[in-house]
């Protein structure tokens, strides 16, 4: 498996800033049980998703693991298809 | 460090689970499970995990939201027509043992739970170690891939076996006077998104599938990005269901095809069922992955494609409606 | 206390929290999103007892991607009978008069 | 040649077939497949009567590391009975379908997925292989019990699907835990090493509830009569004679094979209780049903009962108890299957020929239709365990353990469900002999294909015959034994 090259020190700090970005998420959770409309909870959900990409980066570093590159790269690209179905499916003409 | 953020991610999860069960909206409950599966991603990348991480990132936060999504939008759809038909109600207020039972089962299943997985005796044999020695012949470097098409192929091919299934299933149920979807119309924003997003998506999908061979990626993981690409566009109103129906029986059933095909015709060479012969084995392995990816992608879609639109017709209800 | 062994308890956790969630929600739906959960805490215990205190294991790895893919046609089925119950019935949960087939059970040849 | 792959290959090409070329006669090519299919099945039953249980190493990967196909004589035996309902199924179905155009259109590629799920479990011996086949009859099965997607059965398909869903995590669940605490999948290996402590016990008894909600032991029993009791006449008769067993099988296997060292008596003495609550709830609920096809789901219900009774009389008897039981158990397993989807099939045909569901509608029909009311007769002498019949054999067997054994509670349980058995079946014929109707000219009826009344009665016969023939399938029964001796000399 290929690896990236990282300091000690640096493994820690990209695991500091990926323990940063849980916790946002972790607020970001607050938004979705609060809502109180269902955009608000789909654009949190949104921003879950880049969350989740930053924290899935920063752990690649962390970790020295390419292939989370990979998963990161997934999660950007269809994080975009849920909030595409609200869109369509429950703001669209039907309600 | 390591098990600071492994602890908050775990309570996280928890905590979102929670948030899906005790959402008395549904549609609140969907976010939460979408967010559920971006979790569960996370900790498959805490677990040494990636190949799963990402299959967990394009079935769990990706199609099985939409499908979810869809499905939450078609009670809300029904129910504008259906007057006074019970949405989201969970009937009459419960007995108390009806309360105190289920809190206890589900204590009991924890404490048992968590006795099996703290005394656990240390395994005998170790597969890992195995794989490892065995990779070699297997004909790919990456384990997960070499267990999931040599070492366990037939697992994987019954497997595809039970895709197909459900697709047969959906097209059993797919009622015979299908009508076209109302509101389809092309939105010019979308159109402009699946346009730029969908071509890299297909590049992505193959490359995860290219990726399979050496590193976390693969069948299920390219096909299910392969899904959600054409899911994408069915709801940017590309009309791509509408294939010919033979058409898409046979792209349906192409992977299974092709892999029960070469399953079988290896024995003609007198291996036993599923044996790649050794030269070619990693060919083989690549040939059966990329048809399997485009069947999967094309199945998981069809599971999507097959539910009925939104606002289905309500000619079957009439007498329903009269009954109660 | 190892990743692999806490999240192995977080996995214990959700199997806990969904069967709970099932014996109590009579929503259709609901228990859709019981059994992706529960499914998932059993697939958390499958990853996390093997690789505890061993190397990664591909083993349950694979079989979990193997589960994952069945979890998921699995979903899309329960969801799509779902939603043809729900346009026949307007009911979304299985009530005592689709419990046995009753008096008033015809054959209704479709058309 | 090794025969053991083909008989998954050929129904998984046959399924293809009727799946990709629909335009083709596929219920008759379908009963080509279901020959080609029984001449293999009977291969390999002379094979392993001849050579004894043989194992084969898919893709030619050993044991730990690959998936091993086992093909024992209890195996073959499932297998063979297997071929032979799915066949006269499938002769039932070609007529049966005839006024079901829709449903015969998903039909032939759900039987044949079914068949080769079914067929794939008898033969696994990996736990977690088991699990993707559990989960392919599942599916199948589902989708075989709404094909006709009307509200009465959807809602049945729902409850079947998600008791089994249930069922299917349960029994992950444990083979989780196993794989954890063992690190192998394979069974024969696993039976090896499998000790008893905590993991074990929390391992198996997620197995065993998993697996008890799957093959619809009381009382997880809820989602089968509506399943079973709605579907189409030859998907209830596949479901009821052998979709159940698949799980059964499955539990039967791990516990007395597997971990027979490992299982306390109180659980099988449990196993024991609920078998006896199953036989007589299903009993009494069979007797207050009036829609015919519920009276023989209930049926089915009380008769997994006597399966589990299999467990207190095998478990740590005396070896030779222990053989009687297991033999009495499988062979019931036999006897069950053939009497039973007899039953479906000639209610499926009454049903057909007097328009109606209920069984006060079959009221004087004994003189109009007597050729299925005979296979219902018949089939039902097989099930209340009257001689002679295979339904004798398999509770004389079972009788002569428990008395051996001094577990006289069984022996009680048995006679009385006998005459629960009775019972119902007597309900059915009082009604259908009532001499008043037959005086009335009630009971006219259209009449049925010759085909339909004709596999019922060959079915219904088959369950008799096996009362005479028991010797043949019991010979090969006991073959836990082979696959012992085997075990040592490989080692």
């Amino acid at each position: 498996m290929q690896t990236l090259n990282a300091m000690p020190w640096a493994t820690n700090f990209w695991l500091a800033i990926a323990g940063l970005l849980l916790v946002t998420l972790v607020a970001g959770l607050w938004r979705i049980w609060r809502g109180p409309t269902a955009t608000d909870r789909m654009l949190a959900a949104q921003l879950f998703g880049t969350t989740g990409v930053g924290i899935l980066l920063a752990l690649s570093q962390a970790m020295q693991q390419v292939a989370l590159i990979d998963v990161a790269l997934v999660l950007a690209l269809l994080a975009v298809i849920a909030m595409v179905a609200f869109v369509k499916r429950m703001q669209g003409p039907s309600s | 460090m390591n098990l600071a953020f492994d602890v908050l991610l775990g309570i996280a999860l928890l905590l979102c689970a929670a948030g899906v069960f005790y959402s008395r909206d549904l549609f609140r409950a969907v976010v939460m499970f979408i967010a559920f599966g971006l979790l569960l991603a996370l900790v498959w990348v805490r677990l040494d995990a990636p190949d799963l991480a990402l299959a967990e990132a394009a079935i769990g936060a990706g199609l099985t939201g939409v499908l979810m999504i869809d499905a939450v939008a078609h009670l809300s759809a029904k129910n504008a027509h259906h007057q006074g038909a019970q949405f989201d109600q969970t009937g009459a207020r419960p007995q108390l043992w009806s309360r105190i039972l289920p809190v206890f089962s589900a204590v009991i299943i924890f404490i048992l739970l968590l006795g099996a997985i703290w005394w656990r005796p240390d395994a005998p044999v170790s597969l890992p170690d195995l794989v490892a020695e065995s990779l070699p012949e297997s004909g790919v470097e990456h384990p997960i891939t070499a267990v999931l098409l040599n070492f366990r192929s037939y697992d994987t091919l019954l497997e595809i076996a039970v895709l197909l299934v459900a697709v047969v299933v959906a097209m059993a149920l797919k009622p015979d006077t299908s009508e076209p979807e109302a509101g389809n119309s092309k939105d010019p924003i979308l159109h402009g998104l699946s346009a730029r997003l969908v071509p890299p998506m297909l590049v992505v999908g193959v490359y995860i599938l290219w990726a399979g061979s050496y590193m976390p990626g693969g069948a299920f993981q390219g096909g299910a990005i392969l899904a959600a690409a054409l899911v994408f566009l069915k709801l940017a109103g590309f009309g791509i269901e509408r294939l010919a129906d033979s058409l898409l029986r046979i792209g349906l059933a192409l992977g299974f095809i092709v892999f029960l095909t070469v399953a079988t015709s290896v024995m003609i060479g007198g291996r036993p069922f599923l044996t790649y012969p050794e030269s070619v084995a990693g060919e083989l392995i690549f040939f059966i992955e990329a048809m399997l990816t485009f069947s999967i992608g094309l199945i998981l879609f069809s599971l999507f494609s097959q539910a009925p639109p939104p606002v289905a017709p309500t000619s079957s209800l009439q007498g329903e409606q009269d009954e109660r | 206390m190892s990743a692999n062994l806490w999240f192995a308890l977080v996995g214990a956790g959700l199997i806990a929290l969904a069967a709970f969630t099932f014996f109590v929600q009579t929503h259709l739906l609901r228990r859709i999103f019981a059994f992706n959960i529960m499914g998932s805490g059993v697939f958390l215990i499958m990853v996390g007892m093997a690789q505890h205190l061993r190397q990664t294991d591909p083993v349950p790895q694979a079989l979990v991607l193997t589960g994952i893919v069945v979890a998921v046609s699995a979903t899309a089925l329960a969801l799509l009978i779902f939603r043809r119950f729900y346009a026949l019935s307007a009911a979304v949960t299985l009530t005592q008069d689709n419990d046995t087939l009753g008096d008033s059970y015809e054959q209704e040849p479709r058309q | 040649m090794n025969l053991i792959p083909f008989l998954l290959v050929i129904p998984l090409a046959w399924a293809l077939i009727s799946l990709l070329l629909p335009r083709l006669p596929i219920g008759p090519i379908a009963l080509l497949g279901m020959l080609v299919q029984s001449l293999a099945t009977a291969l390999l039953w002379r094979s392993v009567q001849l050579h004894g249980a043989e194992r084969y190493a898919i893709g030619d990967w050993m044991a730990p590391l690959g998936i091993t196909l086992v093909a024992d004589g209890l195996t073959v035996t499932l297998l063979a009975i297997t071929a032979l309902i799915a066949m006269v199924c499938a002769f039932y179905a070609l007529f049966y379908l005839r006024s079901h155009r829709h449903e015969a259109r998903y039909f032939w590629p759900l039987f044949w997925f079914l068949l080769a799920s079914l067929n794939g479990i008898w033969l696994a011996g990996d736990l977690f292989n088991l699990y993707v086949g559990l989960e392919l009859v599942t599916f199948a099965a589902v989708g075989m019990v709404i094909l006709s997607a009307n509200r009465q059965t959807l809602a049945a398909g729902l409850r079947y699907l998600y008791m089994a869903l249930l069922g299917s995590i349960g029994y992950l669940l444990g083979v989780a835990l196993l794989y954890s605490a063992y690190g192998t999948l394979d069974m024969r290996q696993l039976a090896e090493l499998i000790e008893p402590n905590w993991t074990t016990h929390v391992a198996m008894l997620s197995i065993s509830l998993g697996l008890l909600v799957k093959t619809a032991i009381f009382p997880f029993h809820f989602w089968l009569p509506p399943a079973h009791g709605g579907a189409l006449a030859p998907v209830s008769a596949l479901l009821s004679a052998l979709v159940v067993k698949s799980s059964f099988y499955i539990l039967a296997r791990l516990w007395l094979d597997v971990g027979a060292d490992v299982l306390p008596v109180i659980t099988a003495q449990g196993f024991g209780l609920i078998g006896a609550c199953a036989i007589f709830y299903g009993g009494f609920k069979a007797l207050q049903q009036d829609e015919i096809k519920m009276l023989v789901a209930y049926s089915t219900v009380a008769q997994l009962g006597y399966l589990m009774l299999v467990f207190p009389l095998a478990a740590g008897t005396a070896p030779e108890h222990s053989m009687l039981a297991w033999q009495g158990g499988m062979l019931h397993v036999l006897a069950h299957a053939l009497a039973k989807s007899a039953m479906f099939l000639s209610v499926g045909t009454l049903v057909l020929a007097v328009g109606s569901k209920k069984i006060d509608a079959l009221a004087g029909i004994s003189t109009r239709i007597p050729l299925s009311l005979f296979a219902f007769g018949l089939a039902g002498v097989s099930l209340m365990g009257l001689p002679p019949s295979g339904g004798f054999n398999a509770k004389w067997l079972m009788l002569q353990s428990a008395i051996g054994s001094g577990q006289w509670h069984w022996v009680v349980v048995l006679s009385l469900g006998s005459l629960l058995t009775a019972t119902y079946i007597f309900k059915v014929f009082r009604v259908s002999f009532d001499q008043q109707a037959i005086d009335s000219g009630k009971g006219l009826v259209k009449r049925a294909p010759w085909g339909m009344e004709l596999s019922a009665l060959f079915l219904a016969g088959l369950a008799i015959a096996l009362g005479f023939a028991a010797a043949l399938p019991v010979e090969l029964l006991s073959l836990p034994e082979v696959e012992s001796s085997l075990m040592e000399a490989s080692q």
